[in-house]
């Protein structure tokens, strides 16, 4: 029984990562496509490491397995902010379908701001 | 969290590590925390956030749910014939007061339908959301505020 | 069962790497670069769990473990770059 | 399995040549750093032998080594790996060290500086 | 004696720590490390003294059976590499202690080199082929961190140039072993030696053999891989470039001789004329290589691609008398060499300038390092009483009685050149036209370069001795199979 | 450029790191690990923190003597492989048991010393080159 449950839960997750890499491809621009990335990976490992977990039946090896899911789904947000935060900075590059910006009016304010407080203390 | 918790919580998954528990496991364990501590002890602040657990139970079972819409959703976009997406960044004006609770929301906005955070303002108080579809932008502010926040703080704050 | 399964999973893991290295080589920009090598990192970790079932060696899933840490550093450090130019300010 | 390494091998061997052929110092470096994982992967494909299964012996006892993979040349690749770890870091240092006094790390530019 | 083997790898590393620990405090530094060399220096005479009746020392570490694990073997001509070994190297350590006394750096020369001992004694003492790349790569990275030791950008490029070919050169030691272990299945030397005879000289056999020859050639810098070498040489520290040319070459050349005695005899045979072009075109080009240098440094570096070019080309020659020749040549050679850097390095502290237009009267004004600059470089031209001439002498003879005519006239030819060379090199350095002045040097510099060309004197005077010496190698070489039996049932 | 969330993510992260760092010390000798891998995992949790806040904090947070690290552990390691040749033949391994009061019966293999002498040379070589990298800001090296 678990061996089918196992089967199902790998094939959902391999599914899933399959799914990340057609999002990578067909999504239009670099914040759609990490959508796909962050969010369908994260859940196709944790398909994957589910499996490993009913396929082993063994308590290290779960534990294992749950502490490398407790270390993807705490980082790939992490991941998924620096490099969204990093591709806004280096030139917003949004679709063009982008309907609405809060983020660049908040930034040009802060670069502002910040211009001057690195003005002041640009030596430390 | 105070030093004490993670002692355990390290000495905790010390043992989970190595897969058999008994008791000088977990001395050994709780030895090892103890030397981790020791090194990392310039790099704890005062700054302290309490665990609620029978909270956390709530946070946990709404978030796995929002993932599984969160993939689903994917999954119609990204296999759809014709990609048809309004994607923007707004700015979220966030109700939680510690800096651990906005960490955690924003996570867990990354990971659920739609939204994706892109960045957390200077002063903590806004998380710059990247929306797939940002048609009304209020639908998708209270989506956040009822599935994700409510819960979010109710375990850690 | 099982094995079939994996062997499909490596089928649709192998098919995810390749659109991966697609999006890696297109580009258009440097981020979507750093992105389509960290979703290839995931892929890779679930490569190894599925060959760890595979070939029933559970230490593998060890290795799951230290190569998402080091993804994760990898892909900060990158990002950082991207950002800044420098990793370490 | 073994024409899966051969591809890669190759592909390695193909983009760490090309690497060392460019104009800067830093992909020099990584090209050099590609050369060498290469034969590291060489190394452990002359050890292919058998179903490819690790070798590590579940516990005591007589074990039929038919199924194992070869664990000598194994145990000689994480000696290589650590040592081209070595290399590439001092490589690398070597390659910052020029680039902060010269301000440059274009090979050509480098030889005219020297004149 | 066996179980003090593997002191020649274990006692540099453990004095390498010491010296790293006693950092900061540079005269008990420089003391416990001339105490280590010193030391290393006595056992390995006394190891020269056991190995005399032909006796072969095996010392297997760990625990593991016959063709596993890591063995260390000293036979006569490992015996002899590692007395050559210690001695060049205490030298210059003993000359670096005067002669980098206002270098800030010091403090890491000493551990480094150390470390660089025990990667040059652990490639002549151990047994398997895939360690013999670990000591090589430890030798490496000890001379890649000793070459960038200072900070000009002739000198980081010359670092840059002599870490990438070494890179890509250990790259192929891997593929080398890669190739070996897929057709034999081991890489223990006694073990491939019987292997590879079962093998027989098949093309692939061949082409492994031609690998390992083109790395090697890289250390030995043989024609086409010689490039590094007199950069490395004419910009490196003193007491570095002497240890380069003294000893650091003959690993390369120590590597070869083993695969063309041991491993790949009947291999060898097939790449045999292929061995020898290359020889005389090394030969050749060093010593046409030193015709246009002003720097005496650089000069030296070319004659010691050309003199390598002797060496390789008496072991390529594949019989006992060339192999006793390239032995009596190595030994002969790393001394003088050394001695002459060295000395190069003294001239240097007394003039400041290591160009030859620029130090010119020196006979005068410095007669007593001048006079040792002499003897190495007459003995280098091979002038009869010292060692040059008979390194030459039997190399010649070898290649006669071998019938090479037309590549031995070539090479007899090319002695010619290297006279011609040797003369105007001291011509210029010790009869031009004084100029500048003469500062002092420390004794201890004067005392190392001394005891280095008393070697070419003494060399040259009992060549008879030597030779005897060189010919019991050189027959033990020949017959490798008690090497093998020792190998097998050591203990 | 900080970042809020990674600089809350990397001490967690680093937790983590450690831990799982020395579980692969302490079952290097029958399981997968040692102390190569064990070092370098260590030295990439380092690593991050000095990426997530700057060189200075990192510098505040982990101002450990790197270079002795480095040579106390090679010292231990070929103190390890001397200690053999006194028993026989160099790097031979020799097996202790003993107990410990709370812990129980503790098996001490020589060549888990020699894993722990590499883990520290791997941190201490990998600290040192993030020393030579950011030299200017460390003030380790100003002070020297």
């Amino acid at each position: 029984m678990s061996d089918y449950l196992a089967a199902a839960v790998l094939l959902i997750g391999a599914f899933f990562m399959l799914v990340a890499g057609v999002g990578l491809i067909r999504l239009p621009d670099v914040y759609s496509r990490m959508h796909a990335a962050t969010k369908a990976t994260t859940f196709g490992m944790g398909g994957i490491l589910s499996a490993v977990i009913l396929f082993f039946q063994a308590a290290h090896v779960a534990t294992h397995a749950i502490l490398a899911m407790f270390f993807l789904f705490l980082t790939a947000p992490v991941a998924a902010h620096l490099i969204a935060r990093a591709a806004y900075r280096k030139g917003p590059g949004l679709a063009p379908a982008t309907r609405l910006d809060e983020y660049g009016p908040y930034l040009s304010g802060e670069r502002s701001t910040s211009q001057t407080k690195n003005g002041i203390n640009s030596h430390d | 969290m105070s030093l004490a918790t993670i002692v355990f919580s390290l000495s905790a998954i010390w043992i989970l590590m190595k897969g058999t528990g008994s008791a000088g496991d977990f001395f050994v364990g709780l030895i090892l925390a103890a030397l981790i501590l020791r090194f990392l002890r310039k790099s704890y602040h005062q700054e302290k956030s309490f665990l609620r657990v029978g909270r956390i139970g709530r946070y946990v079972v709404s978030f796995t749910r929002e993932l599984i819409l969160a993939n689903i959703q994917v999954l119609r976009i990204v296999l759809s014939p014709r990609i048809r997406i309004r994607p923007g960044i707004l700015a979220y004006r966030t109700r939680c007061r510690t800096p651990f609770g906005v960490i955690l929301l924003a996570n867990s906005i990354t990971l659920t339908p739609g939204t994706l955070s892109v960045d957390i303002s200077e002063d903590s108080q806004t998380i710059f959301v990247h929306a797939l579809d940002i048609t009304h932008p209020d639908e998708v502010r209270e989506a956040i505020r009822l599935g994700l926040e409510e819960p979010v703080i109710g375990a850690v704050e | 069962m099982i094995q079939a399964a994996v062997q499909i999973g490596l089928g649709m893991l192998g098919l995810s790497l390749a659109l991966c290295f697609v999006r890696l080589a297109k580009g258009p920009t440097t981020a979507d670069r750093v992105v389509a090598a960290d979703t290839l990192a995931t892929n890779i970790l679930g490569v190894i769990a599925l060959f760890a079932i595979l070939s029933g060696e559970e230490l593998f899933i060890i290795a799951v473990l230290a190569l998402a840490i080091l993804s994760f550093v990898g892909t900060v450090v990158y990002a950082k770059f991207l950002e800044r130019g420098k990793i370490i300010e | 399995m073994i024409w899966l390494l051969s591809i890669t091998i190759g592909s390695l061997v193909a983009a760490g040549a090309y690497l060392v052929m460019q104009r800067r110092l830093i992909q020099l470096v990584l090209g050099l750093a590609l050369l060498s994982h290469a034969t590291n992967l060489m190394l452990v494909a002359s050890g292919w032998i058998g179903d490819g299964r690790a070798p590590i012996v579940p516990g005591p006892g007589p074990v039929d080594p038919a199924g194992y993979v070869d664990p000598l040349p194994q145990a000689m690749v994480l000696t290589a790996i650590v040592i081209s770890f070595a290399v590439t870091a001092f490589l690398l240092i070597l390659a910052l060290n020029i680039y902060q006094r010269f301000k440059t790390d274009d090979i050509d530019r480098l030889r005219r500086l020297m004149g | 004696m066996s179980g003090l083997l593997p002191l020649f790898v274990a006692g540099p590393l453990a004095a390498a720590i010491v010296l790293f620990l006693v950092k900061g405090r540079a005269r008990l530094q420089e003391g416990l490390s001339l105490l280590a060399l010193a030391a290393n220096l006595a056992l390995a005479l006394a190891l020269l003294r056991e190995t005399a009746g032909g006796e072969i020392f095996i010392h297997r570490m760990g625990f593991w059976p016959f063709p596993y694990g890591i063995l260390l073997a000293a036979d006569r001509l490992a015996a002899t590499m590692l007395c050559l070994s210690a001695a060049v190297v205490g030298a210059s350590g003993l000359f670096a202690c005067s002669y980098l006394s206002e270098d800030q750096r010091r403090e890491v020369f000493h551990p480094l080199l150390h470390f660089l001992l025990m990667g040059i004694q652990g490639a002549f003492a151990t047994g398997d082929i895939f360690n013999l790349f670990v000591f090589f790569e430890v030798m490496l990275m000890a001379t890649y961190a000793l070459l960038g030791f200072y900070h000009d950008l002739d000198q980081l490029e010359m670092a840059l140039k002599y870490t990438c070919l070494n890179l890509i050169a250990s790259a192929f030691f891997l593929v080398g072993v890669t190739m070996l272990y897929a057709q034999v299945g081991t890489v223990n030397m006694a073990d491939l030696a019987v292997k590879v005879r079962a093998v027989g000289p098949t093309p692939m056999m061949a082409l492994t053999a031609l690998t390992f020859v083109s790395v090697f050639s890289v250390k030995a810098a043989i024609f086409p891989m010689h490039l590094w070498l007199p950069s490395a040489h004419s910009l490196s520290p003193t007491p570095v470039s002497a240890i380069l040319a003294g000893v650091l070459v003959k690993v390369g050349v120590y590597a070869i001789l083993r695969c063309a005695t041991l491993i790949f005899p009947a291999p060898f045979q097939r790449i045999q004329t292929l061995l020898i072009g290359l020889a005389v075109v090394t030969i050749l080009f060093g010593a046409l290589g030193t015709l246009p240098q002003r720097n005496l440094k650089r000069i030296l570096a070319y004659s010691t691609i050309n003199q390598l070019g002797y060496i390789v080309f008496a072991i390529a020659l594949l019989n006992p008398a060339g192999w006793a020749a390239a032995v009596f040549y190595a030994v002969g050679h790393a001394f003088l060499k050394s001695s002459l850097l060295l000395g190069a390095g003294l001239n240097q502290k007394l003039t400041g300038t290591v160009d030859l237009d620029e130090m010119g009267g020196l006979m005068t004004r410095a007669p007593f390092s001048t006079l040792l600059l002499l003897t190495g470089l007459l003995s280098l031209a091979g002038i009869p009483p010292l060692a040059g001439f008979f390194s030459k002498l039997f190399v010649l003879q070898a290649g006669f009685a071998q019938g090479a005519y037309l590549s031995t006239g070539i090479v007899l030819a090319a002695g010619i050149l290297s006279l011609y060379y040797n003369f105007t090199t001291y011509q210029r350095l010790a009869w031009g036209t004084p100029r500048g002045e003469v500062g002092g040097a420390p004794a201890g510099m004067y005392a190392s370069v001394a005891f280095l060309a008393a070697f070419a004197v003494v060399f040259g005077l009992g060549a008879r001795w030597l030779h005897e010496w060189a010919q019991l190698v050189a027959a033990q070489l020949a017959s490798p199979e008690p090497y093998i039996a020792a190998m097998r049932n050591a203990a | 450029m900080r970042s809020l969330i990674l600089s809350a993510i990397a001490p967690i992260v680093l937790h983590l790191t450690l831990v799982f760092s020395l579980f692969l010390l302490l079952y290097g000798h029958n399981q997968p690990g040692g102390g190569f891998i064990a070092g370098l995992m260590t030295a990439v949790g380092l690593v991050l923190q000095w990426v997530a806040f700057d060189a200075r904090e990192g510098w505040r947070r982990f101002n450990w003597p790197w270079d002795k690290i480095f040579s106390w552990g090679l010292a231990l390691a070929a103190g390890v492989g001397l200690f053999g040749l006194l028993k026989g033949a160099f790097l031979k391994s020799s097996l202790y048991e003993f107990d410990l009061p709370f812990v129980g019966r503790v098996e001490l293999l020589s060549a888990f010393l020699f894993d722990v002498g590499v883990y520290m040379v791997v941190v201490g070589v990998v600290m040192m080159i993030l020393t030579l990298i950011c030299e200017r800001r460390s003030p380790r090296r100003r002070r020297q």
